[in-house]
């Protein structure tokens, strides 16, 4: 139950993760490399997007990218909550930086894209760009509500909570196009029948998602440990203060 | 754990954690029908966080707190419709009359209670249409201390009842705790004052835990 | 007298002494809601256009005013340990509140909301669906509400962290109520959404608020 | 240091330590305008009409979220008497509370507001006038809403009065500040009023706040 | 009228009306360089409210305060900048930590102040990181408390000072209260309990209003 101290040992998460990263790391590099040429300049420009298309390599991963980094973020919460596990919670907490740059990413290349495409950059009728605005204030209020919590076993449940209930939310955004008529064009990957989209397109989209996938636990890893060194110091302290 | 067959409140091995700060660890005693337990100890201690502890509030970092030999935790609904709590805040709505404050209390604790014997015996009677706005600081805590005439509860758990009361006052709360003692109840009581409830016992808090005999 | 109704039974209490809940609500809801003439100018159909919106936005933000203090209120005078060892579990006593609180801000919202639909020039065949809507609306805005309000009880000052909190959870209610109200016609879908809303919200938010709720009691 | 300086530096280190104060307040500002056109549903064309009325009611609506405890906070842990101790007339520590509230709460929202603007296709060139609006106008809006804060904290008396009392004195602000933003080639003449309405109540709010707070001291 | 002439704090024929209900009447006494006055009463017989009066922040319903002979209702501002008055509530802020909360305090109230010792001398030195939310009520107290030393004012108001204070935190209190009426200090205290201050008067309120020597 007291579970912020436990981090004075050395745990199994460490030298796991140690040997994760390194592989992570360079997998973010590899497929980065290979995803971004492909993209830029292996994959054929559109018929009616010309080269404006090559935004989509970065906007629809990132997108993707958002929501289930939300999903994650609620799983580790729940888990954290139930098991009051710290990993967890630390770990749920260290997705909610990471998923809400990954919306803004979203968010601006959609605008960027929007520009050309449907000649403005926002359209506030549209409910998926509203609703995934959405998405980034609660991703806003998950980490407010972590600063203002002094004691970070009491954020953790408080955040895990509200993790939790907005949940519901991410179904609203998916499927927000099917629901609306929207400016922005319904799912066209994942979706029943298959895929829509041409496999010269299809196969650079799927590296980048790799590479934004390898990218994401890669950071997450990171900023784990060092939270975990971080809260290791705190209670060497406090036994050093004690004693 | 909590040893099975032992009537009454038994505090097992606990151990207290405030933010990373260690209060208080390994502390153990327990509380019988008829007993009064002082928690004393200078500012700071533990004496607070572990009445709060007791009334299921915080969850303890370590070891267990058992009613008739079970772990409260196992079922705290009836843990906590067994006991009261009096902690430093005074729980009344400044808009409400002393009455109506008690009332409503007394309600959500119980089915029934009757309310105007318990303000008189805390000599509010003539109180009891004030609005608790207009209360002075002694007034106000007798009216918080009043539930516990109002709604019988075996186990009372009293945060420094004593600050502001006058002297005539904490002859009554003596009185009434008396009388709580008679009808099996218990209480533990943290306090910086003496009181005059014979036979109690005393915790001594801060680093060494232990009872000493009445 | 049940725990239940005595939870409920103090709240409308307080509320009436302290004067105001019910009226500051609706005066709130009117005058967002008056507003908008203002801004968008007297042009009835301009304004007809944006009538549900408004509506709903000045509901959804009335409700929210009124809920920021639901419960740091009973945890600032220690109210909240008492309300703690009532004999009921705490999912009941947060239900209780939450019903107390409906009914002194969200059924006067209801009661108000033709008023405004006058304001603001909503079609006359509206405003059965939009009492409707209303009716149905509002008590998953204060359950969803009471999350953000008991997420921050124990907080001081944590009240201004509740919009942020809240607002983006508001978002269903807000769309079905104003998709009911902007086409009357075809209401029946939306509402049956916004039923599905607040009855969900009936058994989530509670939980949730209960589990909150714990936090502030340490 | 002189007492009132010491009255702004402390308001604002509580404020930065409870964290987000400014970046609650902007946050609530985007959310509540970027909820409006959601509920409205719009083309651009009318989403440009409403945007104006939008935009002063969202600043109206964070202030007042910020604002209702101003005194109330202090009044409720004593710090208030300590205030009342300063060597300094009750005049100038209520103004000093709210020039901190003002640079904690009102000038991220002047700063905010091109963004909301841009949010709601506000024309280009109103955007120096929201702008210079939003400067004139929202220490109106901090100082009016001091004197309901001041009569919430000694609420003992204040009951329904405080909501119908200050939401009128808002409506003056609303009126010149949307007059300003929605036709910028005129907005000389409802400028000048904005600050005509902030000069006065910078004198009028500190004198009747410091008197309602006296109240709260009794 | 308060006496010309007459150096210190002067009460003459004071009224306190609260709503409707009078609480005393024709209340006169006076307090000179390092007088201690105790105020004594049974619950709700204006002791606080006494205490209110005297700093200011209640008008009289009749007769008046002096300082040094003059009417201290002439120049409210000029009173209100020489006493100090630490009543029930903390005056804490619990996101502030302990040195900023009596820091800004301090400032509020003077140009100049030593914060460091005046924590140091309440036993608080090793809190002054520490946020005011995670203190015990006596620590809380004993933060209160420190504005006495750290901003000197020749005026004390204390409405129960030793409430929720450990025995070695009421004789911290009692040292620096001697050391204050040694340079000429006076402090008025309303309290239930005994403190040792030798030579304060006593003024027993309710019905017999009356000063008891020393
Ligand atoms: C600010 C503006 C935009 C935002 C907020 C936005 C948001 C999103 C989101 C949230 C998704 C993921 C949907 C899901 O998996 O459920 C997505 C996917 C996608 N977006 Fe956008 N978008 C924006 C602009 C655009 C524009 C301008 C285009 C191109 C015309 C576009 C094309 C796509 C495509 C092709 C997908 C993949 C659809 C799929 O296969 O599921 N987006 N966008
Ligand atoms: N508006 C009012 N109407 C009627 N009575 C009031 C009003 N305001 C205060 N009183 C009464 O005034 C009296 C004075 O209260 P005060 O707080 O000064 O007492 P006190 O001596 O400090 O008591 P305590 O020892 O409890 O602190 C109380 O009896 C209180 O009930
Ligand atoms: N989050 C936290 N981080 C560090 N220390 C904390 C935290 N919360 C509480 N504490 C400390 O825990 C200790 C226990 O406080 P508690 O209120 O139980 O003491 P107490 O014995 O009741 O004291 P008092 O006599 O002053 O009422 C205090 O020293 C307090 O400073
Ligand atoms: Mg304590
Ligand atoms: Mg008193």
């Amino acid at each position: 139950m007291s579970g912020w101290h436990r981090f004075a040992n050395p745990t199994r998460f460490s030298r796991l993760s140690a040997r994760i990263l390194p592989w992570a790391l360079a997998l973010t590099i590899v497929l980065f490399a290979a995803g971004l040429y492909l993209a830029l300049v292996g994959s054929p420009p559109d018929a009616r997007q010309k080269d404006t298309v090559r935004i989509m390599y970065i906007h629809v991963p990132a997108a993707w990218m958002a929501l289930s980094t939300y999903v994650l973020m609620a799983i580790f919460s729940g888990m954290g909550f139930i098991w009051k596990h710290p990993l967890a919670d630390i770990a749920a907490k260290n997705c909610a930086p990471v998923g809400a740059g990954f919306t803004l990413l979203a968010l601006i290349t959609g605008a960027l894209w929007g520009a050309p495409m449907w000649g403005t950059w926002w359209e506030w009728g549209d409910a998926r760009l509203t609703s995934f605005l959405i998405l980034f204030f609660l991703y806003l209020g998950y980490i407010a509500l972590w600063q203002v919590f002094e004691d970070p076993e009491k954020a953790a449940r408080a955040a895990a909570i509200l993790a939790l209930v907005g949940l519901i939310n991410i179904p609203v955004i998916h499927f927000s196009v099917q629901w609306w008529n929207t400016l922005h064009q319904p799912a066209s990957v994942f979706r029943r029948g298959g895929p829509t989209i041409d496999p010269a397109m299809l196969w650079p989209l799927f590296i980048m998602l790799a590479a934004f996938e390898a990218y994401f636990v890669s950071v997450l890893l990171l900023r784990i440990r060092a939270e975990v060194a971080e809260w290791r110091v705190r209670a060497l302290q406090m036994m050093q203060a004690e004693a | 754990m909590p040893n099975a067959g032992i009537i009454g409140l038994t505090v097992d091995n606990l151990t207290c954690r405030r933010g990373e700060h260690e209060v208080f660890a390994g502390l153990s005693c327990s509380v019988h029908p008829g007993d009064v337990l002082y928690l004393r100890g200078p500012n700071g201690a533990g004496k607070s966080s572990l009445l709060r502890i007791l009334a299921g509030f915080i969850a303890p970092a370590a070891g267990a707190v058992g009613w008739d030999g079970e772990d409260v935790a196992v079922d705290p609904l009836a843990h906590r419709s067994r006991l009261h709590y009096v902690g430093h805040l005074d729980t009344l709505k400044p808009v409400l009359t002393a009455a109506e404050n008690l009332s409503t209390q007394a309600a959500m604790l119980e089915e029934q209670a009757d309310v105007d014997t318990a303000l008189r015996r805390f000599g509010l009677g003539n109180l009891r249409d004030l609005p608790a706005r207009f209360l002075s600081a002694g007034q106000r805590r007798r009216l918080a201390l009043a539930r516990l005439a109002a709604v019988p509860r075996p186990l009372w758990l009293l945060d420094e009842p004593t600050v502001a009361l006058d002297a005539g006052s904490v002859e009554r709360l003596e009185t009434l705790i008396a009388e709580h003692r008679a009808t099996g109840g218990m209480a533990v009581i943290a306090t910086h004052t003496d009181m005059n409830l014979p036979g109690a016992y005393t915790l001594e808090l801060e680093g060494r835990q232990r009872v000493a005999a009445p | 007298m049940s725990p239940f109704l005595a939870v409920v039974r103090r709240d409308l209490l307080i509320a009436r002494r302290q004067g105001g809940g019910s009226l500051l609500a609706v005066a709130f809801f009117v005058v967002v809601a008056a507003l908008f003439p203002f801004a968008v100018g007297a042009d009835p159909i301009s304004l007809r256009q944006v009538a549900p919106g408004v509506i709903w936005v000045s509901a959804l933000l009335a409700t929210l005013l009124s809920l920021d203090r639901l419960f740091q209120a009973d945890f600032e005078d220690g109210s909240l340990d008492v309300l703690a060892l009532s004999p009921q579990p705490l999912f009941f006593t947060v239900l209780a509140k939450v019903l107390a609180h409906w009914l002194v801000v969200g059924l006067p919202l209801v009661i108000a909301s033709p008023l405004v639909g006058v304001l603001l020039n909503l079609p006359v065949e509206a405003f059965p669906v939009l009492v409707a809507a209303t009716l149905i609306g509002t008590p998953a805005l204060s359950l969803v509400g009471a999350i953000g309000a008991a997420l921050t009880a124990g907080i001081r000052r944590g009240g201004v962290l509740v919009p942020l909190l809240v607002l983006p959870l508001y978002i269903p209610t807000l769309i079905f109520g104003v998709a009911a109200t902007a086409d009357p016609a075809h209401a029946a879908e939306p509402l049956m959404l916004l039923g599905a809303v607040s009855l969900v919200s009936l058994v989530l938010a509670p939980l949730a608020s209960a589990a909150a709720l714990r936090l502030a009691l340490e």
